[in-house]
């Protein structure tokens, strides 16, 4: 394996690895909760706060744990995080905690962050998995946004609850709606696919 | 009547994958052909019954009496695990051609959301008992309608001119999309 | 050390661990969150019921929970009623006001719902839904208004406006609201709540 | 202090019954599996292009481990893989000839006539199904049938109407032996100069009539080396390589249509 | 002997002189009737909404044939303007018109092309256009206006299935007259409200066998019998079946959008299931739904089944035995 | 008369007027023969003559080796220029027997007639078939000695004559039928004898109203019935006769033996007649020269062996702008590169038009017209799509080997796919699959 350069660790997530329009991993809370910027922020937050930190826990133990059960100690240590998450958003982001209802929670299943453990700091030192955690989390939060902003903009006239468009535009509401995040996410991978094979052939 | 109602809404109207956005994953991963597609459904639905039955009972009978919500998390979903890894060491014992079939999408239904979904949205929901346990079943069948229709497009899709970056994950999602317009016809229909 | 023991050591000790770990986070927490949800349901109380600032649980079921409001000097100030029921999607939590005679709903909040955004989910913004409800006739049925109107006093006293658009779950608003209001009707009538002022303890 | 208490108790216990659980079940529903398996699918190069004749390099792995096939099996990984594979297993990797994919006609666009105007799929496959679109009825059809199966990009159409292959990148995998409905390629020693670039059996007459490359059985190239060429059905056939005299191929290479011959003559040397 | 000039090709030699393009420019005539309706009923609205349709259409499709460098001469093969005319014929006649081409682009884009163009989509793409438009924009589309032959002059309007679902029109006694309902008098899209002008349409197609009998046939028997049984029970809560036959979408469904043979079944059995399928759901929808209305659904949610019909449907061959095993 | 018939298949265009009523004319045998070894399928016959040899008519000059070949026999007397390959109809080089023709039709002395036919045993008849190198004239060539001794757990109770005739086009059947009528007949009647069949069917269909009239004419009485059915492609197609006569279906896979059944041609039934009473062998056949790009359209008696070019020069020529020659009828016939290709025991026809430039392929819109004209009930939108995007195994779970290349459905297909192209090339590579299979569990 040959080691990447610090840079290239944390830049592979943001394109080559993006773990959404790449790796097609965590689609499930990219769907769901992209509806508004605020929330899809939240969300690409209190993940990327899980992702580092169980990384950090995962690559420190790492040499401890037994293969059979690794994958429930990951599991442990990512739902403990998530909690702590949960518990922090409800207390002091009560209206956001409810907007993003059970999404929360579900970032202990959130594919990337199993993957992630799985596939790097259960191998790499503490310091490569922090940046690489940092790297995917960046890409995730990115993804988030993209998605998120094209819906909210869309569906709503607004960014981050303020209006953007003109009166003159009618809100699509099926972009809030789960048909019109499957269809723009889908949309979104082609064009992803597409400038990778622009970019792969020149 | 209202278990009627439960197991049809989560079948036709919540679907976990057209409504809810949970487990998105597999949806995508194992719809490619109708076979494995229907088993990779049974086996959510064989997983989220017997989820939905263990955790109701940790939620009713351990962390609702002592206060302890917040340890529904890593509970339910130490739960989950463990169950997977029984019912995936017990499909490559009983049959390998299976286990071949599902490949490495069994250990995906640990990580897969729609099983913890189904625990969360259960406790949430407050359900009783044979509530739980119908919503975990009609779920699981959902899932299994919404993937065996994706992998019989797919089948078809592979047969089509699909427009190169579109093949696979990109126009699968575009056919999701659509279907949860058609599923929409659904709505109301209970209420 | 046999693996099948250090499998069992590792998962009970990160079990334990994380188990202390999270009860001590609970622990900073938990408070808070109890005001959090307390909050919502105080406010949703004030915006129904003016004036409130004491409630006490009067009545309590699944699905209806009615409150007693006071003024702080003591004077009864309404009641403000909790009620849950399906709408179009799913599960609507609201909650009414009714004045001190039970006959007037004083206002209308929705706590939560599920329904279609940008649809339905305009039940729980939209200024001539919500303040339409002011000074409805709690006696009887109530109906539903459609087309909506733009004014209150083009609604009659018994008529709540709809939404357009969002018809069905206007619909849906209105059926939780009659429901409760019959169980109302029926807990006084078997005396369970007086309209009178009541000496608790 | 029970606040505390609860909770670790829980989870301990928690964790205790299902690891225990889980103990339990591995022991009882292990299934055991050759660790080599695995390791030997990670040093395949996981092209899973079945040119060993298994399903996938995975099957392939399994094969080598029971000893199924030897460890040269892998034709895409070359030496380098085989060697690995060897020191897996702990087995001698012997020798690899490195082979490569050869063409067995020269009948370009300008060489063999065409037959008529084909109107049908634009495959060498439904081509030669109907008897095909030149009129020789052994040569290339130049549909690139063989093309679209090359996994490594080792062949590309000439603009002769030919496909080429590109030597360095063909890994003998032998897809394109099998797509070519008319069998013209053949998987050859690398080091094989000297080959036989027709396939017709027609007789001489018929067979020039046709294609001014064929083969026409004038026997010059098997005079020139008795012991390595025969003549098989109207055809030049290489028997033996190795019993070509390196001297004597300027007299195969007076072969009068150029159908057998040195496959890089001196001057064309330009490849990739 | 010379390079021959004779045809190389595969049996057969002849061919029917249908094609494609014929089976399209057929449909087109035969949805004249009810546009030359929808034009008599809702005058300039109607005209400028096709105009709008057709150009948005006709330019989505050129640009992707640009793109993914396909023959230019397939945009004249009538798919994409029978996609435009029955996106048009299924839209409110009040719509504004950028509505109307957000649906275009979409049907064409969404619903066919990024399937691989025409004969590939999954879903019927003018409905795909609709469906979108009906989430997107729930109010506009379903804001309705009379036809201009009414008179009447009231500013919402509602169509005889709106009635039906929110007035109650049954009970009071106030369910549209099937005559308005057969001469297209009433509320509703621009190409559904006249139920003569598509008979004759259907009648055309049905002569020409441009269409499969069955799907038709099929929905419209499965419809009366769902909502039959109901009426006879109780008729003075229920409409009758010819109601739901004449009221909103249906026949124009049946006809002309259940019987693209892009998005039906290809085995007989396959259709009848399909057929049945979506007249059932109309009436479950109909009768017991959220929606007035379901015919788009109904028809939608069986394109998502035909892959699995047609793939479990696979007729008998001959020579095979009838229950195999 | 109730006309019978099968479901599903086509109606082209007839286009029989322009030879319908042409009585069948002996062609003179030209200067040169070129007899290929091989007629159909199977493996090529072993030459019996050398260059140089002197052969007389009928003189047996290839042998057959394997089960599915038959003999080939001198069709004019003269000296081998060559034993050699020659362009065949099928596409490939295949060796020939080449004759000069030295015009005197020197008849063999091996030949030598039976003078009662009827009271051979069967095992004879069906000897005197083989040795005439007697195959089917309907088009498949199918060895007829092989179909007339079933296996024994097979009884035949019918032999169906196969008088449909339902290539376009075509009308030679036609006219060996009413010319000769009574000579089907007889044979006939030594084809159920051979078979140990019950009873006879002639089928025709009712455009060749005529030609039941003149077996009404001759019939003695109830040696033979005649079904007349609708005129309707493929008709003559085996499965679908003995459907539409018997309604029996011959099971996936079987051959009419399946369902006690022999099916034979008219022109079959008639050689079969001449080579047990008179000892012929089979050295000519009737055939059909047509189409608009034949100067003078004909129906010939023409001797095998004959090229292409020497037929049409005797009609007249062709026109210059052809651009189409075909062996066979117009659907199931095959496409020829060049006219120098010999006459085969197989062809029932030479067609030559001008065909105009073919329409733009476009993609399926599944209208499934295909499938509902199919005459074998297969799906063939799915049958090609399954090809062209390489899913084979599904190819074959749907049938495709069951397909009978009858062009129904290609005919008929709006989109202008070449839907027996696809079928014929996914056919092939099943069965090579297939091989490879069996080759692998052999091995
Ligand atoms: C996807 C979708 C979701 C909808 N959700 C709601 C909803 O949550 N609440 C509601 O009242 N109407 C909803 N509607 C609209 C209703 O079905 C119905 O059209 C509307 O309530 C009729 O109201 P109107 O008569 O005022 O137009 C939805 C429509 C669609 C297409
Ligand atoms: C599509 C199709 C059409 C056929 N049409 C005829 C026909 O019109 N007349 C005929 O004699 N045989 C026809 N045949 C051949 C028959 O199926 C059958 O092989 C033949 O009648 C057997 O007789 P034979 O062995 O004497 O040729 C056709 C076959 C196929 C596949
Ligand atoms: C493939 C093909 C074969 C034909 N063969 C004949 C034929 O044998 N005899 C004939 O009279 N017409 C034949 N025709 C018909 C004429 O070529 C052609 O149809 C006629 O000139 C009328 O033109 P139309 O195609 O516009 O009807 C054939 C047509 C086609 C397409
Ligand atoms: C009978 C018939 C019905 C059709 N119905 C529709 C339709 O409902 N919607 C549509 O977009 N195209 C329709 N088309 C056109 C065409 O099939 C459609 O554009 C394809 O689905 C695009 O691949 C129809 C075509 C025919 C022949
Ligand atoms: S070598 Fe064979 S496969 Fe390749 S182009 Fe020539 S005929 Fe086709
Ligand atoms: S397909 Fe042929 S040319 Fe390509 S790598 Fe394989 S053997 Fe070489
Ligand atoms: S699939 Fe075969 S049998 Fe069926 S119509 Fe086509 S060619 Fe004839
Ligand atoms: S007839 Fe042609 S267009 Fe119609 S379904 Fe068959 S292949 Fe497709
Ligand atoms: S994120 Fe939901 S299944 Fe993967």
């Amino acid at each position: 394996m040959t080691t990447k350069t610090i840079r290239a660790e944390y830049l592979k997530g943001l394109w080559d690895e993006n773990p959404v329009l790449r790796q097609l991993l965590g689609l499930c809370p990219t769907l769901a909760v992209t509806g508004t910027v605020i929330t899809g922020l939240a969300m690409g937050l209190a993940t990327t706060f899980v992702l580092i930190l169980s990384s950090l826990v995962v690559s420190s133990i790492k040499k401890l744990i037994p293969a059979q059960v690794r994958i429930a100690t990951y599991i442990v240590v990512i739902a403990s995080f998530v909690t702590i998450a949960d518990q922090f958003l409800k207390a002091f982001f009560y209206p956001i905690s409810e907007a993003l209802g059970p999404y929360v929670p579900l970032i202990v299943v959130n594919c990337i962050i199993l993957g992630r453990q799985e596939a790097f700091s259960s191998r790499n030192s503490i310091g490569r998995s922090l940046i690489d955690a940092l790297g995917m989390s960046t890409g995730f939060l990115l993804a988030l946004l993209v998605l998120s902003s094209i819906r909210e903009i869309l569906g709503a006239g607004t960014f981050l609850g303020y209006q953007v468009m003109g009166p003159w535009f009618k809100p699509w509401i099926i972009m809030i709606l789960p048909a019109g995040a499957f269809i723009t996410l889908g949309i979104l991978l082609g064009i992803a696919l597409k400038i990778e094979s622009k970019t792969k052939r020149s | 009547m209202e278990l009627v109602a439960i197991f049809i809404s989560a079948v036709l109207v919540q679907n976990f994958v057209l409504y809810y956005f949970l487990g998105i994953c597999p949806f995508l991963g194992v719809s490619k052909k109708i076979d494995s597609a229907l088993s990779m459904g049974l086996a959510v639905t064989f997983v989220m019954s017997i989820t939905a039955v263990v955790s109701w009972l940790i939620n009713n009978l351990i962390l609702i009496p002592y206060d302890l919500g917040y340890l529904q998390i890593v509970s339910f979903i130490l739960v989950i695990a463990s169950l997977v890894q029984l019912v995936e060491m017990f499909i490559r014992k009983i049959s390998p051609p299976l286990y071949q079939a599902l490949g490495i999408y069994l250990p995906l239904i640990t990580t897969n959301c729609a099983i913890m979904g189904l625990a969360l949205i259960a406790a949430l929901n407050g359900y009783s008992f044979v509530e739980t346990v119908i919503f975990g079943f009609g779920s699981g069948i959902g899932f299994t309608l919404a993937i065996v229709l994706m992998a019989g497009i797919r089948e078809q899709l592979d047969l089509s001119d699909v427009p190169e970056p579109l093949k696979g994950a990109g126009i699968a999602l575009i056919v999701a999309g659509i279907m949860a317009l058609a599923f929409n016809g659904f709505i109301g229909m209970l209420t | 050390m046999s693996l099948s023991s250090r499998m069992i050591l590792v998962l009970t000790t990160v079990g334990l661990i994380s188990g202390g770990f999270l009860a001590g986070v609970a622990k900073l927490t938990k408070e808070r969150i109890a005001l959090n949800i307390q909050a919502e349901i105080e406010e949703a109380i004030k915006i129904v019921v003016d004036d409130a600032e004491v409630s006490t649980v009067l009545y309590e079921e699944e699905d209806l929970v009615i409150y007693r409001e006071m003024e702080d000097d003591g004077q009864l100030a309404g009641y403000a009623i909790q009620a849950t029921g399906v709408g179009f999607q799913d599960k609507i939590t609201l909650m009414f006001g009714l004045d001190e005679t039970l006959t007037k709903i004083t206002g209308l909040t929705i706590i939560d719902q599920k329904e279609t955004p940008g649809l339905g989910a305009k039940i729980t913004e939209w200024v001539a839904f919500l303040q339409f409800w002011e000074d409805r006739d709690a006696t009887g049925l109530l109906t539903l208004r459609k087309p909506p109107v733009r004014t209150p006093p083009e609604l009659l006293a018994t008529e709540i406006n709809s939404i357009t658009a969002a018809t069905i779950s206007s619909r849906k608003v209105l059926k939780i609201v009659n429901l409760s209001l019959e169980k109302v009707r029926g807990l006084i009538a078997e005396g369970k709540i007086t309209s009178e002022e009541h000496d608790d303890h | 202090m029970t606040e505390l208490l609860v909770p670790i108790l829980t989870m301990t216990a928690l964790g205790f019954l299902f690891s225990t659980g889980l103990v339990l079940a591995y022991n009882k529903l292990k299934v055991e599996e050759d660790p080599k398996i695995e390791k030997i699918s990670e040093i395949l190069p996981q092209a899973n292009c079945g040119a060993c004749g298994y399903s996938g390099c995975r099957a392939f792995a399994e094969a080598v481990v029971k000893g199924k096939v030897p460890v040269t099996g892998c034709p895409v990984g070359g030496e380098e893989t085989a060697a690995l594979v060897a020191e897996t297993l702990g087995v001698d990797a012997g020798e690899m000839i490195k082979m490569v994919a050869r063409l067995h006609c020269r009948g370009t666009i300008e060489a063999a006539k065409s037959r008529g105007c084909y109107s049908g799929i634009p495959t060498c496959y439904a081509s030669h199904l109907i008897g095909g679109n030149k009129q020789c009825s052994y040569g290339c059809l130049g549909y690139g049938d063989c093309v679209k199966v090359c996994q490594f990009d080792a062949l590309y159409m000439d603009e002769s109407g030919l496909p080429v292959v590109r030597e360095d990148k063909c890994t003998a995998c032998g897809k394109c032996v099998d797509a070519c409905p008319r069998n013209l390629f053949e998987l050859h020693p690398l080091v094989q100069e000297v080959l036989v670039f027709c396939r017709s059996e027609d007789r001489g007459p018929m067979a020039r009539k046709v294609c001014k490359a064929a083969c026409i059985t004038c026997g010059i190239c098997a005079r020139a080396c008795p012991d390595a060429i025969v003549m098989e059905n109207n055809l030049a056939v290489i028997a033996d390589f190795k019993k070509i005299d390196p001297d004597r191929i300027p007299d195969i290479e007076k072969c009068p249509t150029d159908a057998i011959g040195r496959i890089h003559k001196d001057e064309d040397i330009d490849e990739g | 002997m010379p390079d021959s000039e004779y045809m190389i090709r595969s049996s057969p030699h002849f061919k029917d002189k249908d094609s494609v393009p014929k089976i399209m420019y057929t449909v087109i005539i035969a949805l004249l009737p009810a546009v030359f309706a929808s034009v008599y009923y809702f005058r300039l609205k109607a005209v400028v909404l096709y105009f709008a349709c057709l150009v948005a259409c006709l330019v989505t499709e050129a640009i992707f044939l640009w793109i993914r460098k396909k023959p230019f001469q397939s945009l004249w093969d009538g798919s994409a303007a029978i996609t435009a005319l029955l996106l048009a014929m299924t839209l409110p006649p009040d719509l504004s018109l950028d509505l109307a081409v957000i649906g275009s682009v979409v049907a064409i884009a969404i619903g066919k092309q990024v399937f691989g163009g025409l004969g590939y989509n999954i879903f019927n793409p003018a409905l795909v256009g609709r469906a979108f438009l009906q989430t997107a924009f729930p109010v506009a589309m379903t804001t309705w206006i009379p036809p201009v032959t009414l008179h009447v002059d009231t500013a919402t309007f509602a169509t005889p299935l709106g009635n039906l679902k929110f007035q109650d029109t049954v009970v009071h006694g106030t369910l549209a007259p099937l005559k308005d309902l057969f001469l297209g008098n009433t509320g509703g899209c621009l190409g559904e409200t006249s139920a003569v002008a598509l008979v004759i349409g259907a009648l055309i197609l049905l002569t020409k066998k441009t269409i499969d009998w069955r799907i038709p046939f099929g929905i419209i028997l499965a419809l009366s019998a769902f909502t039959g049984v109901f009426w006879v029970v109780n008729p003075d809560k229920f409409a009758p079946p010819s109601f739901h036959i004449l009221a909103g979408g249906l026949l124009i469904g049946a006809f002309f959008m259940a019987t693209d043979m892009v998005t039906s079944p290809i085995t007989p059995r396959g259709t009848w299931i399909y057929a049945l399928g979506i007249g059932l759901m109309v009436g479950l929808i109909r009768l017991f739904g959220g929606f007035p209305e379901g015919v788009m659904y109904s028809i939608l949610f069986m394109n998502t089944i035909v892959p699995l019909l047609n793939r479990s449907s696979r007729p008998r061959i001959l020579g095979e035995r009838r229950r195999p095993q | 008369m109730r006309r019978k018939t099968f479901p599903h298949g086509i109606h082209p265009p007839e286009y029989k007027s322009l030879t319908e009523a042409k009585a069948l004319e002996a062609m003179p045998p030209p200067e040169k023969v070129s007899i290929p070894l091989l007629q159909h399928f199977g493996s090529p016959a072993k030459p019996l003559v050398k260059k140089g040899e002197e052969v007389s008519l009928g003189q047996k000059i290839g042998e057959s080796t394997a089960l599915f070949s038959a003999s080939v026999h001198a069709s004019v007397s003269g000296k081998v220029l060559s034993v050699d390959g020659v362009h065949h109809p099928l596409g490939k080089p295949i060796p020939a027997v080449t004759i000069a023709n030295d015009g005197e039709d020197r008849p063999a002395p091996e030949i030598q007639g039976s003078a009662d036919p009827l009271s051979l045993d069967p095992e004879t008849i069906c000897q005197i078939v083989k040795e005439a190198g007697i195959v089917g004239l309907g088009g498949a060539a199918f060895p007829t000695a092989v179909k007339l001794s079933p296996p024994k757990d097979k009884p035949i109770d019918t032999v169906i004559i196969n008088g449909c005739e339902c290539e376009p086009v075509l009308t030679a059947d036609y006219r060996v039928m009413l010319e000769y009528t009574e000579d089907i007949l007889r044979g006939a009647e030594l084809v159920r004898k051979a078979a140990g069949a019950e009873r006879t069917i002639i089928g025709i269909e009712d455009n060749k109203k005529d030609a039941m009239r003149a077996f009404l004419e001759v019939m003695d009485n109830g040696s033979a019935e005649i079904v007349l059915l609708k005129t309707k492609y493929p008709q003559g197609a085996e499965k679908n006769l003995i459907n539409a006569i018997l309604g029996r279906e011959v099971p996936r896979g079987g051959l009419p033996f399946d369902v006690g059944v022999v099916v034979q041609n008219v022109g079959t039934a008639k050689a079969i007649w001449d080579a047990v009473r008179f000892g012929k062998p089979l050295y000519e056949r009737a055939l059909t020269a047509a189409g608009e790009g034949v100067r003078e359209p004909k129906n010939l008696m023409v001797r095998i062996g004959t090229s292409f070019q020497d037929v049409l020069d005797f009609c007249g020529g062709i026109e210059d702008n052809t651009n189409v020659l075909i062996m066979g009828g117009p659907m199931m016939g095959l496409s020829q590169w060049s006219p120098d290709v010999p006459v085969i025991k197989g062809t029932s026809g030479i067609l030559a038009w001008t065909a105009p430039a073919p329409p733009m392929e476009l993609s399926c819109i599944r209208c499934s017209r295909c499938v509902d004209h199919c005459p074998m009930r297969l799906v063939p939108t799915q049958l090609m799509k399954y090809v062209k995007y390489e899913f084979l195994s599904d190819a074959e779970n749907w049938g495709i080997l069951d397909c009978v290349e009858c062009g129904s459905c290609q005919y008929i297909c709006p989109a202008a796919i070449p839907l027996v192209h696809w079928i014929r090339l996914g056919k092939n590579q099943v069965m090579g699959l297939k091989r490879k299979k069996s080759a692998n569990n052999a091995g």
